[in-house]
């Protein structure tokens, strides 16, 4: 029978979180799998729907979703809309699966189904801080706001782990709000740290990761900016203008030449699809997942593919070459891509996987 | 012509001789910046009687009406109520008395029913007493009014004549012991203003409050009142029988101009 | 030294920020008692009319200045035409909820026609330069900012203290219909009103976009809300209280992030609120405002 | 009579929603005469002059002002064209001054030295007015305020001026100064339209009088036809009280 | 005082009796997701009552009061979720509260005096001004409640969310507690103090004149409607078993104040009609934006369209009825005008004259 297997996708399409979250990327996996045959001789189909970056939207959401009898749920990026929809979907053992997420503690609320796609932000910022000490920075300040997720909290936190672990010196620490123009307070701050930190990190989510490095540019301090995903926005280079040559940040991945990624743009590209950011691979990412799950359960039964899905090993997906949940607790361990802005553009500085990892 | 009068140099703090005077100001003085809108007045009312309150624009009657009804706080001067001083500071407090008014230009709670108007006053007064809010009374005010069939409605949507009324019926919900009309005529033709003169006297022979009325109708200030204060640049100028206050060659001089 | 100069600087800037856009509601607030929520939409307007300005035609930053503006001006006009015009004189319930209406129709606008996400904004390079004053290096930006508002602001109160149309709008605040009869056309005198507010929303959008050299649909909550403190700090309606009511948040804002030690600036906005919360439980009617005594006259 | 009445109205009818406040009314005002306009509470008159000045719609009827139809003009227009109102509940301007007030009702003037020479005027003839001129308007007596609106309606110079119970509130010597100065005005050339509750002393300067119940013109003729007849008095205006 | 509940319950019976018939309908014969929105509606109509037990009666506007309803929602969970699960959540929260746990029902208790104490407390800030100084205050209330959600990570957790609250809340709680508001929001309206407090929205001045005691009965009604909130906050996190702050911040405010306001503010049944309104027709919206197909016609996904529609709904009831849908009305009314119409008796509803103010 070649009825289609539903998968559901509560995604972050309006609101604060939607830079974080891709249905096309979803959909243009979906198309290449049916287009090689499906899975399980039967297509695939996606079901998405606007949470709208809401808590309580997001769980009617997941409810519609799992009424529908889908297989499996791909969930938007934060814990607080993100848990509600493991929860629901934990009582019929749907494997929830988030797409844009890093946070590891969100598959610790509901263990028996929940995934990322991503890496968990304490790998990243232990990857970030590996790379300021190779590039022989010694003292960093932090830049925390507490108005979006956990992500601005915990980055700052782990990477202060890592770096002093390290051997380096993190010299301040300054708070910030999203959605102010005038960072002016905080460039003079950090201005006035001693000694000068020769680095900042944070958990900067679009668009302050690029307005809080221009403001720092125009404030003339010289100091490096550097953090992980929520720098990958291709808005970030016109944006932060002339800040954008002080930002490194490590990414899912980044399409350089004969890569996977590049390879999945290229065709999704020619599919007629959009790619914004990196997030459309994680989206595509996720799909893939759940489609190897299926056809090592056998079946489209939600809990069989759960239990597949919780086996995962060594999987070759978009972003990894190589994606493991099983003994891992639904957080995959990935190698990072490292990038830069040079001429206008993001530019590859290689790799990394790194050696320390600030608990969780 | 100034408008404007030098403060009183001493404001006289005689004590109403009466205990059961009913109200009394002694000394009352409100100033604004460097208006003296009232200067050193004092009046009486006893119960049951009906004073009127006369004088030329701006000669703060108005003003007098505001304090003694605690809108608004005296500069210097005391309010007895029976004799006993108090601090015309809050509304409230005045309306919890028994100091019940109405206003210059009308003041309904134009959305609820002409009932519901009523009621509010009525509440305050079953606080203060302690006890069930008197229905039976306010079906009474609604009849003296005569607005029986229009009871339901908005108080906003009738017509000027009618709310004048409503507002009368709902300072009278308070039971008070004073009852101030602040130009009650005002906007009424001759007819209308003949009727009122009927109402006027029929609360004070009902309810038994004594009333001050502001107004600048004479004829029907003359007919209504048992007394007559004149008041000019916020200071009392007589006081006595209306018909010797209507000859008074200052009163003509200063109010009713010369065709009078 | 170099360090307090610049961050009073800061907080100059800041509180000229706060000032210009407090004065644009404050303006409509006086005139037609309308609390504009969707003020900060008119900032979201000029953002994108640079952008798609930019796209289509990538002419001088100056123009693209003058097209913000100028486009934030129509969008105060379009409001007041569609919406607030037909809800005059209503409750200040009515008056609010509308606002928030148009504020959110236009934000969704902008998400279902453009997208949620940021679109960069470019601005005149020379806003973004330093100069150097004797020792002292400063932002161009801030000098222009504190500059500007200062001129607005003088030219505001010139024209509402000494023109026919400025004593018409203080006029129609209170009784439209009363301005009708002196003769004048009193939609205009209050479209005028808004187009001010629409002109200093596009200013203030200028320094804005400069900043965060980015646009999102969403952009204009955080200021309207900080606008429509600093308004009613200063005391709601008067337009040199909107003006001191954003100097004195914008400077106390700054301070705060300055002194308050790591672990309690994260309290930061708590400690703004309640300082201004009871500054005003202090001054019922702002700083600046004055109670006049009405006793029963308050029509 | 000769030419066009200065004010004509014709068949006017004003609504609110289902309320028929004036059915068919017809008026006219010729040049230089003073009209007082009679009826009891809730008439119609208000809304005929609001109707006339274009504050309220007119919802059937003609209105003409020297010879030009201005049913469908806003008020706006018909101010500039020199007819003013002085409309009821005063209107005033709470949050000017007296003099701003003033000002205000010379927006129209361009003679700037004029205006200020009429505020004087206006401060002398009420000199009450001229102590409070820096006084926010919304703090005066009702009486001030009533004069304020009165002498705010004079600044525009009209050729036609309509006040709407302008004696409201006033103390009996500044009505008489009122009436005065309307006769002296109606002397000078100025016409006037006078609503009325004070039948008598309105009786006593108008030269016609219209007299209108329930939303129509029911009796029309010269003033003194009326004061003379206490038949018609009691007739007109004893009637329709509610 | 009997004779005012018997009145009451007369009153509310009509809008609780369709209540509990819809949500028997719903739980018998709608999807589980459908049981969900039908629960959101039921949550919000409480929040709504609650902010119109103080907005609609005082006539002072409040964005305040979504702070309430965190403060019971963070009381409910931190008291609620097991002793092991908080250990790992909240490992350092103060007061030894990372220990204790005691049922959904004393949790519920303990928010409700919390927040009694604190509606009581904020009280005293809030009466002592009016107009605007008092919106401002309230919405200082809402941003420090939610930086203090924020901020005090080791008590909430900050913007990471807590989650293993017992789900214990179902469609049934939600409609006899939503029943329970109805009343209680009509108790109080039609109660003398509610009476009085309607008059002061409408002139201060002459209220006061009556007797009005305007500081006192605002206190009152504050305080009452901070409780209701709460009852709210509690729906929330017992059907959720999650919370984080930003279910408590300016997208609930602005939604609650919509529905409130978009009905009638004044009346209680406008409050109920307006809630139904915003719930319906976002729920459609939301149908529409996902680019259904209608009679054979693939829509396109036009997301956003929620929010545009609120919008537009909001502006073009305030335009065409700027006192909300039903004005003062009350169901009562409207059923009684209908008898009178029936009845022929011919008395037209004078409009209000513009006001001249
Ligand atoms: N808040 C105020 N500030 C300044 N002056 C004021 C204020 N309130 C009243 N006045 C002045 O005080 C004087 C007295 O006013 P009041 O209203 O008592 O007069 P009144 O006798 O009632 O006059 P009317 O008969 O015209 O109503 C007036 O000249 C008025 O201008
Ligand atoms: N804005 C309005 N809305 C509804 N009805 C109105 C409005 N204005 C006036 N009316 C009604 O229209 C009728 C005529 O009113 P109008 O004010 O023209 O009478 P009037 O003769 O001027 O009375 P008054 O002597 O009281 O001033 C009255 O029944 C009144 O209630
Ligand atoms: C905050 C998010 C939208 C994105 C980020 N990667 C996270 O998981 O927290
Ligand atoms: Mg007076
Ligand atoms: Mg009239």
């Amino acid at each position: 029978e070649g009825k289609p297997i539903r998968l559901g996708y509560a995604a972050a399409i309006t609101g604060g979180l939607s830079p974080y979250d891709s249905v096309p990327g979803a959909e243009c996996a979906i198309e290449r799998i049916n287009a090689a045959g499906g899975v399980l001789g039967r297509p695939l189909e996606l079901v998405a729907r606007d949470m709208k970056s809401d808590a309580v939207t997001s769980s009617v959401v997941a409810q519609e979703l799992v009424d529908m009898g889908v297989t499996a749920i791909l969930a938007p990026p934060t814990d607080d809309t993100a848990i509600p929809v493991a929860a629901l979907a934990a009582a019929r053992q749907i494997p929830v699966i988030s797409v844009g997420s890093t946070q590891v503690q969100l598959p610790m609320a509901s263990p028996t189904n929940t995934y990322l796609t991503a890496y968990g932000d304490n790998l990243a910022a232990g990857a970030v801080a590996e790379i300021a000490i190779d590039r022989g920075m010694t003292t960093a300040a932090t830049m925390v706001s507490r108005d979006y997720g956990a992500y601005g909290i915990v980055i700052p936190q782990y990477f202060s782990d890592a770096f002093t672990h390290l051997g380096g010196k993190i010299v301040g620490s300054v708070n910030y709000n999203m959605g102010l123009s005038d960072y002016s307070a905080q460039v003079a701050e950090v201005k006035a740290m001693d000694p000068a930190p020769q680095l900042i990190v944070g958990g900067f989510l679009m668009p302050e990761a690029g307005v809080i490095p221009r403001q720092f540019k125009a404030g003339n301090i010289d100091v490096a900016f550097m953090g992980t995903d929520g720098f990958d926005d291709p808005g970030l280079i016109e944006i932060a203008g002339q800040g954008g040559a002080s930002v490194t940040f490590v990414t899912h991945g980044f399409p350089s030449e004969g890569s996977d990624l590049k390879a999945f743009y290229d065709d999704c590209t020619a599919r007629g699809h959009k790619i914004e950011n990196v997030f459309f691979a994680l989206g595509g990412e996720a799909v893939m997942l759940v489609a190897d799950a299926i056809t090592r359960a056998g079946s489209d039964d939600p809990a069989a593919v759960n239990a597949a899905l919780a086996e995962t090993e060594g999987f070759h997906g978009i972003t990894s070459s190589s994606i493991t949940y099983k003994g891992q607790h639904g957080v995959p361990i990935k190698e990072m891509s490292i990038v830069t802005i040079k001429d206008g553009a993001f530019t590859s500085e290689g790799t990394i996987l790194p050696k320390y990892i600030p608990a969780p | 012509m100034s408008a404007q009068a030098k403060p009183a140099e001493t404001a006289p703090e005689t004590p109403p001789p009466f205990k059961s005077w009913g109200l009394s100001v002694r000394g009352l003085t409100k100033h604004f910046g460097g208006v003296y809108a009232i200067n050193g007045v004092n009046l009486d009312c006893k119960e049951g009687e009906i004073v009127g309150l006369i004088g030329p624009n701006g000669a703060g009657k108005t003003t007098l009406m505001n304090i003694v009804s605690g809108t608004m706080a005296p500069t210097s001067g005391a309010v007895y109520l029976d004799g006993t001083p108090f601090a015309p500071s809050s509304a409230v407090d005045c309306a919890e008395r028994g100091i019940a008014r109405t206003f210059q230009n009308i003041r309904l709670f134009k959305r609820l029913s002409v009932r519901d108007n009523i009621r509010v006053a009525a509440v305050t007064r079953a606080r203060v007493k302690r006890a069930p809010i008197d229905e039976a009374f306010i079906d009474e005010l609604i009849g003296f009014i005569d607005l029986g069939a229009l009871a339901g409605s908005p108080a906003g949507a009738l017509p000027y004549g009618h709310q004048r009324r409503v507002e009368i019926a709902r300072a009278l919900a308070l039971r008070p012991r004073v009852l101030l009309l602040d130009e009650p005529a005002a906007g009424m033709n001759e007819q209308e203003t003949e009727a009122l003169t009927g109402t006027v006297r029929a609360i004070r022979d009902r309810y038994g409050c004594g009333i001050v009325v502001i107004e600048h109708d004479l004829t029907f200030i003359m007919q209504v009142s048992q007394r007559l204060y004149v008041m000019h640049l916020g200071a009392l100028l007589t006081e006595g029988a209306p018909q010797a206050v209507r000859h008074d060659p200052r009163v003509i001089e200063i109010y009713l101009g010369r065709k009078k | 030294m170099d360090y307090v100069l610049q961050q009073t600087l800061n907080a100059l800037s800041v509180g000229s920020e706060y000032a210009l856009l407090a004065l644009g509601l404050a303006i409509v607030f006086s005139i037609v008692g309308l609390v504009n929520f969707a003020h900060g939409e008119l900032i979201t307007v000029a953002g994108y009319a640079i952008y798609f300005a930019a796209a289509l035609m990538a002419p001088n930053p100056w123009v693209l200045v003058a097209i913000g503006i100028a486009a934030s001006v129509g969008a105060a006009w379009a409001f007041e035409r569609v919406a607030f015009r037909a809800i005059r004189n209503a409750p200040v319930n009515t008056g609010i909820l509308t606002a928030f209406g148009v504020s959110i129709m236009v934000q969704n606008a902008f998400v279902i026609f453009v997208a949620t996400r940021p679109k960069p904004v470019q601005t005149p390079e020379f806003l973004a330069s330093v100069v150097q004053l004797g020792p002292l290096r400063l932002p161009v930006l801030q000098l222009v900012e504190t500059g500007v508002t200062a001129v607005a602001i003088l030219a505001l109160v010139a024209l509402l203290r000494f023109t026919t149309l400025g004593l018409a709008m203080r006029a129609a605040a209170k009784d439209f219909t009363a301005v009708r009869l002196m003769g004048i056309r009193a939609n205009r005198v209050i479209q005028a009103a808004f187009m001010i507010s629409g002109f200093l929303a596009g200013l203030a959008a200028i320094f804005i976009l400069s900043r965060r050299g980015a646009v999102d649909p969403f952009m204009g909550f955080v200021p309207v809300l900080k606008a429509f403190v600093a308004c009613v700090l200063g005391g709601l309606g008067s337009l040199p209280g909107a003006v001191v009511g954003g100097l004195v948040l914008g400077i106390f804002e700054v301070a705060l992030q300055v002194v308050l030690p790591q672990d309690v600036a994260a309290y930061r906005d708590a400690i703004v609120f309640a300082v201004v919360g009871l500054t005003l439980v202090r001054f019922p009617a702002g700083l600046l405002g004055r109670t006049v005594e009405l006793g029963d006259k308050d029509t | 009579m000769t030419g066009p009445a200065l004010l004509e109205i014709e068949n006017l009818s004003v609504r609110y929603g289902a309320i028929s406040a004036v059915r068919g009314a017809s008026l006219r005002v010729e040049k230089g005469e003073i009209v007082s306009l009679l009826g009891a509470n809730g008439a119609g008159k208000s809304s005929l002059v609001n109707a006339a000045v274009g504050i309220v719609p007119a919802a059937g009827g003609r209105i003409c002002f020297e010879g030009r139809d201005i049913t469908r003009a806003p008020a706006e227009t018909v101010v500039a064209r020199g007819m003013t109102l002085s409309p009821e509940g005063r209107r005033v301007f709470a949050d000017l001054t007296v003099r701003e007030n003033l000002l205000l009702g010379a927006a129209l003037m361009r003679d700037r030295a004029r205006v200020q020479a009429d505020i004087e005027t206006y401060f002398e003839m009420f000199p009450i007015l001229g102590a409070r001129q820096q006084q926010l308007a919304k703090t005066l007596s009702g009486g001030e305020q009533q004069m304020l609106a009165i002498a705010r309606a004079l600044m525009s110079h009209p050729r036609l001026l309509m006040l709407d119970e302008p004696s409201l509130g006033l103390a009996p010597r500044i009505v008489d100064g009122i009436f005065d100065l309307m006769v002296r005005l109606r002397d000078a050339g100025l016409t006037i339209l006078v609503v009325e509750q004070n039948a008598s002393e309105a009786l006593g300067i108008a030269d016609r009088a219209y007299i209108m119940t329930t939303g129509a013109v029911v009796y029309e003729g010269r003033a003194a036809d009326l004061i003379g007849s206490t038949d018609l008095m009691d007739a007109y205006l004893g009637s329709g009280v509610s | 005082m009997t004779a005012h509940i018997l009145a009451t319950a007369r009153r509310s019976a009509l809008p609780i009796g369709v209540l509990a018939l819809l949500a028997l309908a719903v739980g018998l014969f709608a999807e589980a997701y459908q049981v969900r929105l039908a629960y959101a509606f039921l949550m919000n109509l409480v929040l709504a009552l609650g902010v119109q037990i103080f907005m609609g009666n005082s006539g002072v506007i409040s964005f305040g009061h979504i702070s309430f309803m965190g403060v019971a929602g963070y009381v409910t969970a931190i008291l609620t979720i097991p002793a092991a699960l908080k250990m790992s959540l909240i490992p350092d929260a103060p007061f030894g509260l990372a220990q204790a746990t005691v049922p959904v029902v004393v949790a519920a208790g303990i928010a409700f005096a919390i927040v009694l104490v604190l509606g009581w407390l904020t009280g005293y800030l809030i009466i002592r001004v009016s107009g605007s100084t008092a919106e401002i205050l309230t919405l200082a209330l809402l941003v420090i409640a939610y930086v203090i959600f924020t901020a005090w990570i080791d008590l909430t957790r900050g913007q990471r969310s807590l989650y293993g609250i017992p789900v214990v809340s179902s469609l049934a709680t939600g409609t006899v507690i939503a029943a329970l508001v109805i009343f209680v929001a009509k108790l109080f309206r039609d109660s003398p103090a509610g009476l009085q407090l309607r008059a002061s929205s409408e002139d201060m001045l002459a209220a006061r004149a009556m007797g009005v005691p305007i500081a006192r009965l605002r206190h009152l009604a504050w305080t009452l409607s901070a409780v209701v909130v709460a009852l709210g906050g509690v729906m929330h996190a017992t059907y959720l078993g999650v919370i984080g702050p930003n279910s408590f911040y300016f997208n609930q405010t602005f939604l609650t104040m919509a529905m409130v306001i978009l009905g009638g503010a004044r009346s209680v049944s406008g409050v109920i009609v307006g809630t139904l309104a915003i719930s319906l027709g976002n729920e459609i919206a939301r149908t529409i934006e996902n680019g259904p197909e209608i009679l054979g016609l693939q829509l396109p996904e036009m997301f956003g369209l929620t929010g545009f529609f609120l919008g537009a709904v909001i502006v073009g009831t305030m335009i065409l009825r700027r006192d909300g849908i039903l004005g003062d009305l009350e169901f009562e009314d409207l059923i009684a005008a209908r008898r009178r119409r029936r009845a022929k008796a011919p008395k037209p509803l004078v409009p209000l004259r513009e006001g001249q103010s």
